[in-house]
């Protein structure tokens, strides 16, 4: 707030002194000071570091001072992440959400993304602040039974935010795979809606052709944790949730299913039942309970209360990345060895996705030790954790584990749904060169995860007989993320005439080499069911149009060209 | 060549002398002519210098095409991936909408790679030289200081040294680069930090050396002050050997610059070669079998780092005439 | 029986500079147990000859003519493999700088055993014990084998090289300048060794050396080599007694003799030919004082001029009236005009004719220098211009934090020690002593290159340790230093006027002209004439006796009342050094300088100097007039050191050395007489009493026990030995 | 003699450890006078204020400077180095000490055979000095040391490893036999490893090979006109010999000084080579920790490759003066 108030008295006086300038320039504010967009660097991502490039030549168009700042992903998350408001705070950045099953219901992004709750150390790092929007991503909390009015409510909030344009969204990418046709009958791969072919169902369902039945793939970034209290990126997650079952599953079209629960019954809108599947075991042989069930939520929601010297009360969580989706969990239940109610503290519509299906089922036996002296220390959490033996009751197996070299995965005989594969291998491989040498000698058999350029792949699958790619559109999208709390960006006007200079079919065809879907929501168009809405403003690439909306809003350009905030 | 200054004089009021006065800096000349009469790889190394200084002076007359900005075709798409012309098959880019002119063909964004190269020679010689220039003046002044003083001053001195000579470079280039922003001034501060290590120790032997000699006692006899000692009688004699450090910190600059560049810990918006090879090889040049995107920036480091050396060599063949081929 | 004959033998030299004919058909035969020294200045060709024989020549040389037969084989037909394996058996070679010669990574002991079991076919048991051998036999200590070469003194390094050429028991021996840059007494010591193995093993020697007295002591024929020829040959005795060439004359002239001292020296002005060009008559024609038109057309050959005696001189006919001519200086000095247009590689034109009296036009135009001088010197001749008083040297070592780091203990050296003297105002000082007693070291602390750590040195009444700034340079001005070695005295980046020129511009001189005036007025001086010439030239394009010249005007320039001179020529060829230590003794008369001249040569000091101080470990153990400290010395020091020095006259025989090689660490402090150690008189007192300084009317002090209360001590018995 | 020897390992040693006592205060001060937050890389999660308090206490990083800095020192002495922001449960140690083998094998034998083909090579260099072929060689040299390394790792990444398919492209070997090595000599029994290792070792050597073989001719050169060099010929000896037992024995041991040295200074310079060929070392490791903010892991990889230079350092001081025996008289020699 101090901020504010020192900005407008120096704003307040910049104008004055420009009152006492020639006639000429009266009208005019103060020039726009240069704006820092920034994004990772090349060496990472390639085609996040040219679009960024891209955009922030057109905005030099409009007549301002605009640096691009390419950083290492880690410096970028702290320059964003933690560097929200204050002198040193981000501008405009590039910014990406990655397509996860869960996210298949718009609850996480409608909710987390925007609700001004959520604003200073959650996922709203814009810091958009909107009470209508915010009754909004309330509302369709609530709506559990209606599904159409919860459509009605989702659709608007797409309109706002669309109108608002604190995100110029431009593409959901189409996530190149590839597969070994030769090891693996391209038949029985799965493709689930907004997540592409790398899915668990994938995984279990895969059938080999032949003698390999070990399926070999990389990840690009870290494998960092295996754990499944932890949500540590993309990679971990991938084997967190083959080797600890959850009481429900997103299925391929996006939606939660019973997976090791037997039946999910919602009591009312506040009390479900699950009943869990009979006979499973965990990987160590123990039987798989409803104490387990409610353990899991336990842990969850394990933590301490403390009190720091001004006397205020904050909660620690034992397990912080899954706390918040226990939260909501007022009461657990036991009703008998495969019977457990949960009790909600409100309505929610997302329990099943972000909760159910969320939550790694963990043995009570391993982890109520482990959690119970986390909790008389004060410096640690589950995050400090790893089990030399991870035992979960997945369909696979723990067999090894090197940190950040590969993870390695059997199948788990006694599962009820065992893989048809025998193995699960996972390298780190940063070296795309490599990655790609390693898929043409068919040292690996599963690219799943391609940050590079898609032309390139295309062009060697269709070189490789023994090579098929398949591709998806995400749920997750590419944009730009304005920090709306400062001027310019907390102009809605700026922010459109911004969105005008993003060359949306450009980047289309010529960086993503047409991989990639227009975006103009967090609601991916892979959601057919969540984009049964009314048509979205659209932000058509156009320079002078973005200059006509800037001088309507009163903006003006001084003899060289530089851009001035409104007079007055 | 030099302007030497003459003496003239009356002689007993009977005759009239003129006569080269004779400096260090003179001798200085005629030591450096010296390496590069005798050495044909020094001069060599000379002439590829001055090649690449003249590249980077005129690089924008000289590079057809901004290196930064994408080429864009009639229909404003870009002009990715193309094959030099000399490579190309004819009629093919004709098609496309634009006309190859590009010597080493365009990069998966559109730049030409040509120019790339062009200007990639200006971050080359600016590390290189002033690497060399900061590792030559501190190398000298720290192993002038520590030879002539002695003492304290060349405890600290040399133990300051031993703590460079401990400390990883690369690394130490690396760490630096992430604290600080990018720029290809991170190599220079940290050649500047590290690599007066070398120049310093053999600096301050030679100056234990000249400082015994007989010539610089007879300075002091002849009642020469500690500054004029320092300045006109050794600084003279070592001067060779800061410009032996200087050439050879040319050398390692250019590549330590193209390392960090390579591991991505470089400016983006300087283009460099290893810059270059980054991009090249982060952009799969290899599986598209650019050759013609991944050997010439290689090259041109080589020959300039060759460069370097050569004229290293030439005054260590000088310097230490042992080494000299019979 | 002739074991070796070497017949018009050629070797070239292929530089970038041309072709240079370094030998150029020299015949010499050597019978078998004949010892024969083969004497000439650097660059005459003797160490070439030496590499033809053996056939080691580096990569640019190479036999053009001429054969080398020894024992009837002729050595340049044989395969490398058969050369190869002559060397050492038959023909041992012991090479310059032998000192430097021993692997500095292996020990002494495994270098000899590996010779005699590699070349000498010995298994390890015999290697060994025939290792043991050869140590006692050059006067090794056996327990030595064990050591690395650089825990040896040059002294025993030098045995121990000629232990190993002495290994596969060659049948003849030859050693290049075998006791160069030794002291004097271990110099004595190894001459002694090769002497009593010539007799022992009736060894064929052929010695190669510069210094005619070696040859005196050791040598019984002499052959003379100059510009690559040989010029001279015949037995010891007549050589020495009667000289058949002009050069040798000169040589024998040129040398310092305790036995026969002599007010001048002769110096064999000019430099040797360049032998890329030699000139087509006699070499030494331009150096030569009895010259005729004839010797430059005529190529004199070497020709029985008498009884085995063979010269190369067109007028060896009248060489017994020469003779009696070459005796006078004067004659010599004729030619004393330091040739400016000539580099030791330039040729030497017919400048030569030019010569002129220096020291008369000299004396003939005192000018403002002169002026100067008188002066000076107003006060009086018996003033003291400098005083020592109990003046001691002390550097601490190894301590300090890196000391106290690497754990070593802070030593004290005692470099000089509690001396005393004074010096009048033109007066000339000797300071003499073995390397290492501290002659060097008060050599700096007169001239304030270093401080005193203790006593006072009072310059013209005003104590050196109080002087700075304006005084100090007042000081600097009155007080000079000529340096040992010219190479290095001069900075290598300046011309010399550059160099001439500094303490003029220190001292306050801004008119150019003025300091040009000045600076060709002081190389005039010192005989370098036309000064104008010298004034562009930088110090490697002279030679060493014309850089000598160069740093003693530099040393005049600012027209000092104080010079000294710390082994003024003790680098240079010996036919030169006799002329820059008369330009310099004539100067410092001439001027009133008082001089300290340091060095290790008595026979030098004894020509130059008024007094001599003979220094031993920091002290000065005898200090007195010339003649009385040569011809009658007192301190048993003093008396060895004169006994070493090596006459060049074979007749007079050394008498043998009783003092042992070897000078205690300066590190140690004595209680009694720091000589007691080597002292062939100690007594009782000598280890506990510090000796007392004895006085006769000359000003002859003595510090020995022999002459003091204790005289009557009783004498230590075999505590010492004469070998180690 | 052997005291003085004696003093001279100790002082070198305590020169050692104030060397490394310096090089860690100032690794200190760097990484925590770093300008970017420590804790920057906990994202994809909701975090409080107090969380990151907790974080910050869980790595010290809340307490003031002088006592985290007492801490630190502690810490090293006990060869903790803290834990990882990245690798949960993981301490730096655990992964340090994963990569350090690797690390050293590749150095090693890169060494060994730069070193062998160096030490060679400068010897014919020598003995075939002023020669055409000496000329070609030596600029070929000059060459492969002008080369970046990255550039010749992908060039020969491209044919071997690519087009030819004769050499696997990164890596110690594929994961399935990777996870069966219980220990490194599991490892280094393996011929896959060892097919693993070709690649970088060979571009490695390629680079290294030029020191030892520049610093082996001019050492040859210098020792050949050394007098006792002169004196062997004189005696009698072989030129073969002259030229191997003496000159070369002679001549090589500052190379193998420089070896010594070497393992020190190529450990901190495999940086790039690692990264190229995705070799699981301290180099990589580092690039890695630097790139995602890895503090902890970042500043003990550092701290690990510079305590391996000083040690390096001190060992090479002391093979001198064991090698030679000059050295250590050369200490006794500044007292007399």
């Amino acid at each position: 707030m101090t901020r504010k108030i020192l900005g407008l008295s120096a704003l307040l006086i910049l104008l004055l002194s420009i009152g006492m300038l020639p006639a000429s320039t009266q009208s005019m504010g103060g020039a726009v000071p240069t704006i820092i967009v920034r994004s990772v660097t090349q060496a990472e991502r390639p085609i996040e570091y040219e679009t960024t490039r891209l955009v922030v030549e057109n905005m030099r168009e409009l007549g301002l001072d605009v640096e691009h700042r390419a950083v290492p992903w880690a410096q970028l998350i702290d320059e964003i992440w933690y560097t929200r408001t204050g002198d040193d705070a981000w501008e405009m950045t590039y910014w990406r959400m990655v397509g996860r099953p869960e996210r298949s219901d718009p609850d996480e992004f409608t909710y987390n993304l925007f609700h001004s709750s959520v604003r200073d150390g959650g996922y709203n790092f814009i810091g958009y602040n909107n009470p209508d929007y915010d009754a909004l991503a309330e509302a369709q909390r609530v709506e559990v039974a209606d599904k159409e009015a919860r459509l009605d409510i989702i659709c608007e909030a797409q309109q706002i935010i669309r109108n608002d344009m604190v995100n110029a969204y431009f593409v959901h990418p189409l996530t190149p795979q590839v597969i070994n046709t030769q090891v693996f009958n391209p038949d029985s791969v799965v493709t689930q809606a907004g997540i592409g072919v790398h899915n668990f169902w994938t995984w279990i369902g895969i059938e080999p052709t032949g003698d390999e039945t070990t399926l070999t793939t990389s990840t690009t970034s870290f494998l960092n944790s295996f754990n499944p209290l932890e949500i540590a990126g993309d990679a971990p997650s991938r084997v967190t949730e083959m080797t600890w079952d959850r009481l429900m599953r997103i299925n391929p079209i996006g939606v939660a299913k019973p997976w090791a629960a037997e039946t999910i019954t919602w009591e009312d809108s506040l009390n479900v039942v699950v009943t869990l599947r009979e006979g499973m075991t965990w990987h160590d042989g123990e039987p798989v309970t409803s104490e387990d069930a409610a353990y899991t939520f336990e842990a969850a929601l394990a933590g301490t209360t403390q009190t720091d010297e001004d006397g205020n009360e904050s909660f620690r969580a034992e397990a912080p990345d899954y706390y918040p989706f226990a939260r909501n969990v007022a009461n657990i239940e036991i009703i008998d060895d495969l019977n457990v109610r949960f009790t909600l503290h409100t309505p929610s519509a997302a329990f099943e996705t972000s909760s159910l299906a969320k939550l790694n089922l963990i043995p009570e036996h391993v982890w109520r030790p482990i959690i119970e002296d986390l909790l008389t220390k004060d410096d640690a959490d589950v995050d400090s954790i790893q089990e030399d033996i991870p035992i979960g009751s997945g369909p696979f197996k723990y067999v090894a584990f090197d940190v950040n070299e590969f993870v390695l995965l059997e199948a788990f005989d006694d599962h009820w749904a065992r893989p048809k594969i025998d193995a699960w291998l996972m390298n780190v491989l940063p070296n795309q060169e490599a990655t790609l040498g390693q898929i043409q000698a068919g040292e690996m058999n599963f690219l799943w995860e391609w940050p590079g350029d898609p032309g390139v792949l295309q062009d060697i699958v269709d070189s490789n007989e023994q090579l098929d790619l398949f591709s998806a559109i995400s749920i997750g999208f590419q944009y730009f993320a304005f920090n709306v709390r400062y001027e310019p960006f907390d102009d809605v006007n700026f922010r459109q005439a911004v969105a005008h200079v993003i060359p949306q079919q450009f980047i289309i065809d010529n960086i993503y080499n047409g991989f990639a879907a227009p975006a103009d929501s967090f609601v991916s168009a892979a959601l057919e069911y969540w984009r049964q809405c009314d048509d979205l403003p659209t932000y058509d690439f156009n320079i002078e149009g973005a200059r006509q909306l800037l001088e309507d809003a009163g903006y003006s350009w001084d003899d060289d060209g530089r851009l001035h905030y409104p007079g007055g | 060549m030099q302007q030497e200054a003459m003496v003239r004089g009356e002689l007993r009021g009977k005759k009239t002398v003129q006569f080269r006065q004779g400096s260090a800096l003179r001798q200085l000349w005629e030591t450096n002519l010296e390496v590069f009469q005798r050495d044909k790889l020094a001069l060599l190394g000379l002439f590829i210098f001055a090649f690449f200084t003249l590249v980077a002076v005129f690089a924008p007359l000289i590079a057809p095409n901004d290196p930064l900005t994408p080429l864009k075709d009639a229909n404003g798409d870009w002009i990715k991936d193309v094959v030099p012309y000399w490579m190309a098959v004819p009629g093919e880019d004709e098609a496309e909408g634009y006309v190859n002119t590009f010597h080493l063909g365009t990069t998966n964004i559109g730049r030409d790679i040509f120019s790339q190269l062009i200007y990639g020679s200006r971050a080359a010689l600016l590390v290189g030289f002033s690497a060399a220039i900061a590792v030559a003046v501190i190398g000298t002044v720290v192993g002038l200081l520590a030879g002539y003083y002695g003492g304290w001053i060349d405890t600290l001195l040399m133990r300051a040294a031993d703590v460079a000579f401990g400390i990883p470079f690369i690394p130490f280039i690396i760490v630096i680069s992430a604290f600080f922003d990018p720029s290809i001034w991170n190599v220079v501060v940290a050649m500047a930090v590290l690599l007066w290590r070398d120049s310093s120790r053999v600096i301050r032997s030679q100056v234990l050396v000249i400082k015994e000699q007989a010539f610089v006692s007879a300075a002091k006899v002849s009642g020469a002050s500690e500054l004029r000692i320092i300045f006109v009688y050794i600084a003279p004699s070592i001067l060779p050997l800061s410009f032996l450090y200087g050439t050879l910190a040319i050398a390692w600059a250019i590549l330590t610059e193209a390392s960090v560049s390579f591991l991505g810990f470089s400016d983006p918006d300087t283009i460099s070669w290893g810059y270059m090879l980054q991009d090249a090889f982060n952009s799969l040049a290899l599986s598209r079998e650019a050759f013609y995107w991944i050997v010439p920036p290689g090259l041109c480091i080589m020959l300039t780092v060759m460069a370097g050396f050569f004229i290293g060599r030439g005054y260590e063949e000088v310097l230490f005439p042992r080494l000299r081929r019979m | 029986m002739t074991i070796l004959s070497i017949r018009n033998l050629k070797v070239d030299y292929a530089t970038q500079d041309g072709v240079v004919q370094a030998v150029d058909g020299v015949s010499l035969d050597v019978a078998e147990g004949q010892h024969l020294g083969l004497i000439g200045e650097s660059g005459c060709g003797k160490t070439t000859l030496l590499k033809a024989i053996v056939q080691v020549l580096p990569r640019n040389g190479r036999i053009v003519a001429g054969e080398i037969n020894f024992k009837g084989t002729d050595l340049l037909q044989l395969s490398r493999t058969d050369m190869r394996q002559l060397r050492w058996r038959e023909i041992a070679t012991i090479p310059q700088a032998s000192m430097d010669s021993l692997n500095p990574v292996q020990r002494v002991g495994k270098q000899l055993t590996k010779l005699l079991s590699v070349r000498g076919g010995h298994d390890k048991r015999a290697a060994k014990r025939r290792a043991v051998d050869l140590f006692d036999l050059v006067g090794l200590d056996s327990d030595r084998l064990s050591h690395y070469p650089h825990e040896f003194s040059g002294g025993m390094k030098q045995r121990a090289v000629i232990a190993m050429a002495l290994a596969l028991e060659p049948s003849l021996l030859i050693a290049d300048e075998p006791v160069t840059a030794l002291d004097v007494i271990v110099q004595h010591q190894i001459l002694e060794v090769l002497r009593r193995l010539e007799e022992e093993l009736n060894l064929t020697v052929m010695l190669i050396t510069h210094d005619i007295s070696v040859v005196a002591q050791v040598c019984d024929s002499v052959a003379v080599m100059y510009a690559g020829r040989i010029v001279e040959q015949a037995d010891a005795g007549p050589f020495f007694a009667s000289p058949a060439h002009p050069y040798s004359l000169g040589l024998q002239q040129a040398f310092p003799n305790l036995a026969r001292p002599r007010d001048q020296l002769v110096s064999i002005e000019g430099y040797p030919p360049d032998l890329r060009e030699p000139p087509t008559g006699c070499r030494f024609a331009e150096r030569c004082p009895f010259v005729l038109d004839a010797c430059h057309s005529d190529d004199p050959q070497l020709q029985l001029v008498g009884a085995d005696r063979y010269a190369a001189c067109l007028r060896s006919s009248e060489m017994d009236a020469l003779r009696l001519q070459a005796e006078d200086p004067a004659l010599w000095q004729q030619v004393e005009v330091v040739q400016a247009t000539a580099g030791p590689q330039e040729t030497w034109g017919d400048s030569a004719s030019r010569a002129q009296d220096g020291s008369a036009e000299w004396a003939g135009q005192p000018g403002a220098y002169a002026d100067a001088v008188a002066t000076g010197s107003d006060s009086g001749a018996d003033d003291i211009l400098l005083e020592l008083r109990d003046v001691s040297k002390r550097f601490k070592v190894g301590g300090g934090l890196a000391g106290l780091l690497r754990g070593d203990k802070e030593q004290t050296v005692y470099a000089v020690n509690n001396i005393s003297f004074s010096l009048r105002r033109g007066e000339s000082l000797g300071l003499a002593g073995e390397s290492g007693c501290g002659k060097s070291t008060t050599g700096k602390l007169l001239v304030k290159l270093l401080d005193a750590s203790d006593g006072e040195i009072d310059f013209d009444g005003v104590d050196l340790t109080a002087l700075d700034g304006e005084n100090l340079l007042g000081f600097r001005r009155r007080a000079q230093l000529m340096f040992q070695n010219p190479f290095e005295a001069l900075n290598p980046r300046f011309t010399l006027y550059r160099s001439l020129t500094e303490p003029l511009i220190i001292h306050g001189w801004t008119d150019e002209n003025e300091r040009l005036e000045r600076v060709v007025e002081t190389l005039d001086r010192v005989n370098l004439r036309p000064a104008e010439v010298f004034l562009d030239k930088y110090p490697h394009q002279l030679s060493g006796g014309q850089l000598q010249r160069v740093v003693l005007a530099r040393a005049l320039v600012l027209q000092p009342d104080f010079l000294v001179a710390d082994e003024p020529v003790s680098m240079l060829d010996v036919s030169v050094r006799a002329g820059i230590l008369n330009t310099t003794r004539r100067l410092a008369r001439e001027l009133g300088l008082a001089t300290v001249y340091i060095s290790h040569d008595l026979s030098l000091l004894q020509y130059t100097c008024d007094r001599i101080a003979i220094m031993y470990l920091g002290e000065i153990v005898e200090i007195g007039p010339s003649q009385q400290i040569i011809s009658n010395p007192q301190h048993p020091y003093t008396q060895a050191l004169i006994a070493a020095v090596p006459v060049p006259d074979p007749t007079i025989e050394n008498p043998p050395l009783r003092i042992r090689e070897g000078v205690p660490r300066p590190t140690e402090q004595f209680i009694g007489c720091p000589f007691s150690q080597r002292c062939p008189e100690v007594m009782e007192a000598c280890l506990s009493v510090r000796p007392p300084q004895v006085s006769d009317d000359e000003g002859h002090i003595t510090q020995c026990h022999l002459y003091g209360e204790h005289s009557a001590s009783p004498k230590l018995k075999d505590s010492n030995g004469t070998r180690a | 003699m052997s005291r003085g020897i004696a003093n001279y390992i100790v002082g070198r040693f305590l020169q050692s450890v104030m060397v490394l006592w310096v090089i860690v205060t100032l690794l200190f001060l760097l990484f925590r006078l770093a300008p970017s937050n420590p804790m920057a890389s906990y994202i994809d999660t909701e975090f409080t204020k107090e969380q990151e308090q907790a974080l910050l206490a869980r790595f010290g990083l809340d307490r003031p400077l002088h006592e985290q800095y007492v801490i630190y020192l502690i810490n090293l002495l006990k060869l903790d180095l803290g834990d990882t922001f990245h690798y949960a449960g993981t301490s730096v140690i655990d992964i340090l000490r994963a990569d350090l083998p690797n690390t050293l094998y590749l150095t090693l034998c890169s060494l060994l055979l730069a070193y062998s083909v160096g030490v060679l090579g400068g010897i014919a260099m020598a003995a075939l000095r002023g020669s055409r072929i000496e000329r070609v060689g030596t600029t070929f040299t000059l060459m492969t040391r002008a080369a970046p390394q990255f550039w010749v790792g992908m060039l020969l990444l491209t044919f071997f490893a690519f087009q030819w398919k004769l050499l696997p492209s990164s890596g110690i070997g594929p994961a399935v036999v990777r996870y069966r090595w219980e220990t490194e000599w599991d490892k280094l029994l393996s011929p896959i490893f060892w097919r693993h290792m070709i690649l970088p070792t060979f571009t490695l050597a390629v680079y290294l090979h030029g020191l030892p073989l520049l610093l082996m001719r001019s050492n040859m050169l210098e020792v050949l006109d050394q007098d006792f060099i002169v004196m062997g010929r004189l005696a009698g000896y072989s030129e073969r010999r002259l030229m191997i037992q003496y000159a070369a024995r002679n001549a090589v041991l500052p190379v193998l000084t420089a070896l010594t040295l070497g393992i020190g200074y190529s450990i901190g310079g495999n940086v790039v080579i690692e990264t190229v060929f995705a070799w699981p070392g301290l180099g990589r490791t580092l690039v890695r920790a630097v790139q995602s903010a890895d503090y902890p892991l970042a500043q003990g990889a550092f701290f690990l490759i510079a305590l391996i230079i000083v040690i390096m350092n001190f060992i090479a001081d002391l093979l001198y003066s064991l090698l030679d025996p000059r050295v250590g008289a050369s200490a006794q020699a500044q007292i007399s």
